[in-house]
């Protein structure tokens, strides 16, 4: 497994893309992380609708992987619930870990499966998700 | 597989090279046998590197098998999750890290319940707590049979004890403790249970979970592992209330000049370098342990410590320290030759070749108890064997002639 | 002797054993010289016991070697007495043991003073210092060449400073500290110098004497020892004043039930079994470098670094971080490539066997001060040569096509 | 160099002898020592007339080579000035640790020569030495 297929044309457009970037006017939920080992940070702005995200924005300061991965959620997560969002950072995990499939309905997650074959990179695809996560208990808290 | 103690010695570099050798100081440290030699030649040759911050191949590879030692952690331990495993340098920092995150939270007038029978590593630092949180102790005494007084839980843990902090085996007596009475009388004020497992891990697998205790600590060395290695195992919703100890690298969440945040554990209790090569060999020596057939093993310990016990008490000027039966112990003896002083005697042993060690043991409270200063002490691992019992009792009758 | 990387190269086992590998990542982790694997080997099947509490043959030349390595470390120092030497299980350790220690006798509205261009292992101590016993931190700032602002020193270092906490080199921009200009403002107002060698010590032999400081940690695994394994040394009249920090087996003098004295330094702050196998290989280490040609191989590692510096210096996408010349430097130079992130690049020149590490490096606070989150940073020891800059300039042009 | 070597007959006649064992009336000053060890313990008890050793008393729990040291003492100690004894236990370290020559007028202490190999012993005959040097300090202070 070479960097060349952890970098292929999907990822980088996908980070290219920043699709979500910026900032909401009034989110109800709002979240930053960071990464411990990199220093690499997300901050994640969410708004809900009947339990569903209505609208989300981030600002990445990370790696590639980092930055696709905030785009994919740009992309996918408007109009699904914090549960779906839940089950598909497993899902994800599991995709991680022990090469399973994507997550069904978010096919663009397919573009990190080489990342499977770098234990040490796992993090910087998650970390975008788990922030959403946290913005989603924020706002529903 | 089936047990044969002498193919086992031979699996052992030191032992085999040295047929006159018998080590019987395994409660001080246990020999290294050749396959953690190995994982530990071939850690150092093929995969020595930095852990968890390098994403080059051979970072992220001493990463997995850092992370991967640890799953075998859980494993011998039959933790619930690998991230209750700390790696420390031993018993005594996994125990003195305990003390210093749990004893943060304590107040004057809290009770940390501890006993005679511990070795020092488990003593001291809750000493070193009370001075620094004002917290008392209580200690339990020892019984008539020499064993720890567990009658006397009822009475020693009080509602204001938080934590009752205990060997779960003497390294003296080889007495082993009755843990479940211990935890029932833990639950039954909301205290926390704290093993020092030391000399345990040496003797099979452990379950921590249907111990159900809290927290448990043992080394690397003393089980076939090596040096500057040990374990601090804690149930998940514990650990992750504690605060952290030492600070440094890998530990930390976001550092500034005015505030800094820190990581998850395990990694919040591992600053700075962590032991990566021994914990790849304490890995190697755990899996090791787990293809073993403990039952026969541990028949084996408990017949060559039975032995050695009849032999001892057959011979009117020996007194054994604690209990003399083999139920309920690990091969331990510690005991004493009257008129001849324990170091005396390890010398005299030694020039046959018979490794014994003399002293308190880091146990002077035990010792006080039972009205002595020191003692010595045969303690058997897999490897030994009959041939070590006769050259000990051979010993014994020279060191009469020798010192007296 | 005369020096040739190659032959130096030829014997470490690991690069040995991958002529295509080029290790950069020195500053996270030296390799290991098979002299040193030989040592550890031959400690493990020939003299493994357990030390200082055993009196037969095997028993009592582990602990020789134990007490061997003490000298050994003393040497490399230029220590006055062995008997100054602390081991621990590294840097972190070393350093978080003195702040304990020496914390323990602070009181509130006391000052210690730090740097920004600290790693966390001598950044998080502190602050957990003042949180424990209310003294007070000054962080020295970076000038404008990246390098620690002593001119400000006069006015960081009042009469309430207790100690200079500081690095002797950063491990980002590899900027050495002009300790003499330390040591005679803590002088000035009767405070204490500890000097973080974690770096410093992988490029050549120290003399803690000349310097003048008071205390001085290393790690075994960042000059060629093993992991599990380094120093704390302390002037022996500081030593002698401090408690102990962690407790148990080997570092007391008589435990009783109501209180305990403990024993004299260095045993005083050594709890518990140390890190015997790994102070032996650490002391063969010490001795292999000690037997090294220093001025040629400090001239080697400096046109390395001047080399990479000026090939970087070329590169208009590329920013250094911290000074571009090598007066006072260790040869570790740090940078970030345009638009790419660091672990993206360090993954892609991964895959080309170029090791180096992307990141934080465990010193947010200095990179913070150079605006930035993360960078790479390219470590030169003395086994490495042209060839490892070649990959290194070629791994850069491949980042770029891959990432860009 | 064998356990036999280390555990001549000098060596237990000067322990069975236990020359100077008891306790002073009045002592001037004493001291207990340990050595953490083992656990040994050395009470020493001494009386100073003109600056030297006029009357002394030990109590030892130890081992063979402890007793044979404090059992010296008790025969050679009186009549000497605290300097002497200072200096005395100075050479015995060097026999010990150097093969060094038995102190002048101390020559019973020739059959601790053997303990020569055995570095974990040197504390167990150094222990009276150190025990009746604080004994003596404490006299004069
Ligand atoms: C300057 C500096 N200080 C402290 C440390 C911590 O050393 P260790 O991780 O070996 O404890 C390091 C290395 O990580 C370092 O570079
Ligand atoms: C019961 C017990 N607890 C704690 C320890 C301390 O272990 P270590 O010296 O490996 O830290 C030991 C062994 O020395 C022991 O036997």
């Amino acid at each position: 497994m070479s960097a060349k297929d952890l970098y292929h044309e999907a990822i980088k457009s996908l980070a290219a893309a920043d699709t979500g970037h910026g900032r909401l006017e009034a989110p109800d939920g709002r979240a930053t992380l960071d990464n411990p080992l990199c220093g690499d940070r997300v901050e994640m702005e969410a708004q809900l609708a009947q339990g569903r995200v209505a609208a989300l924005a981030h600002r990445v300061k990370g790696c590639l992987l980092c930055r696709a991965a905030a785009s994919v959620i740009g992309k996918r997560a408007p109009g699904a619930s914090a549960e779906e969002i839940e089950r598909l950072t497993a899902d994800l995990t599991d995709m991680l870990e022990r090469q399973r499939p994507p997550p069904a309905g978010w096919e663009e997650l397919s573009a990190f499966a080489p990342v499977h074959a770098h234990r040490s990179r796992y993090g910087c695809v998650l970390l975008p998700f788990k922030a959403l996560l946290a913005a989603l208990r924020a706002a529903r808290s | 597989m089936s047990f044969d103690p002498a193919a086992l010695r031979r699996q052992f570099p030191l032992l085999a090279g040295d047929p006159e050798l018998h080590y019987l100081d395994n409660a001080a440290t246990a020999q290294l046998p050749q396959a953690v030699l190995d994982a530990l030649v071939a850690h150092e040759t093929h995969a020595r590197a930095n852990v968890q911050r390098g994403s080059y191949p051979l970072a992220e590879g001493a990463t997995e098998a850092y992370e991967r030692a640890r799953e075998s952690v859980r494993r011998f331990l039959n933790a619930g999750r690998a991230d209750e495993v700390v790696f420390t340098s031993g018993t005594t920092a996994a125990i003195n890290v305990f003390a210093h995150a749990f004893g943060a939270r304590l107040a004057a007038g809290d009770e940390i319940v501890i006993t005679r029978a511990e070795h020092h590593s488990n003593f001291v630092p809750w000493q070193l707590l009370r001075e620094r949180r004002g917290a008392a102790l209580r200690v339990l005494p020892l019984a008539g049979d020499g064993r720890i007084d567990l009658a006397r839980l009822a009475e020693a843990v009080t509602a204001r004890c938080r934590l009752i902090a205990i060997t779960h085996a003497s390294n003296v007596t080889g007495a082993l403790t009755d843990l479940a009475a211990v935890v029932s009388a833990a639950r039954a004020v909301g205290a926390r249970v704290l093993v020092d497992g030391a000399q345990a891990a040496q003797h099979g697998p452990l379950d921590v979970q249907r111990l159900g205790v809290d927290a448990y600590a043992f080394s690397g060395h003393k089980c076939f592992g090596p040096n500057g290695v040990g374990v601090l195992w804690v149930r998940r919703e514990l650990l992750e209330s504690l605060p952290p100890v030492f600070a440094g690298g890998g530990m930390v969440g976001r550092v500034s000049l005015e505030e800094t945040t820190f990581a998850d554990a395990p990694a919040r209790f591992e600053a700075g370098t962590p032991p990566i090569a021994q914990a790849v060999g304490l890995a190697a020596a755990l899996e090791w342990m787990l293809s073993l057939p403990w039952a026969e093993i541990r028949a084996h310990e408990e017949r060559l410590a039975r032995r050695l016990l009849a032999a001892l008490a057959g011979m009117d000027d020996v007194a054994i320290l604690g209990p003399r039966e083999t139920r309920e112990r690990l091969p331990i003896v510690a005991f004493n030759l009257r008129g001849i002083h324990s170091h005396d005697l390890t010398q005299v042993l030694g020039d046959g070749g018979v490794c014994l060690r003399g002293g308190h043991h880091c146990a002077q409270p035990l010792h006080a108890a039972f009205g002595v200063e020191a003692s010595v002490r045969a303690s058997f691992a897999l490897y030994n064997d009959d041939a070590d019992i006769d050259a000990l009792i051979a010993g014994l009758a020279a060191a009469r002639r020798t010192l007296r």
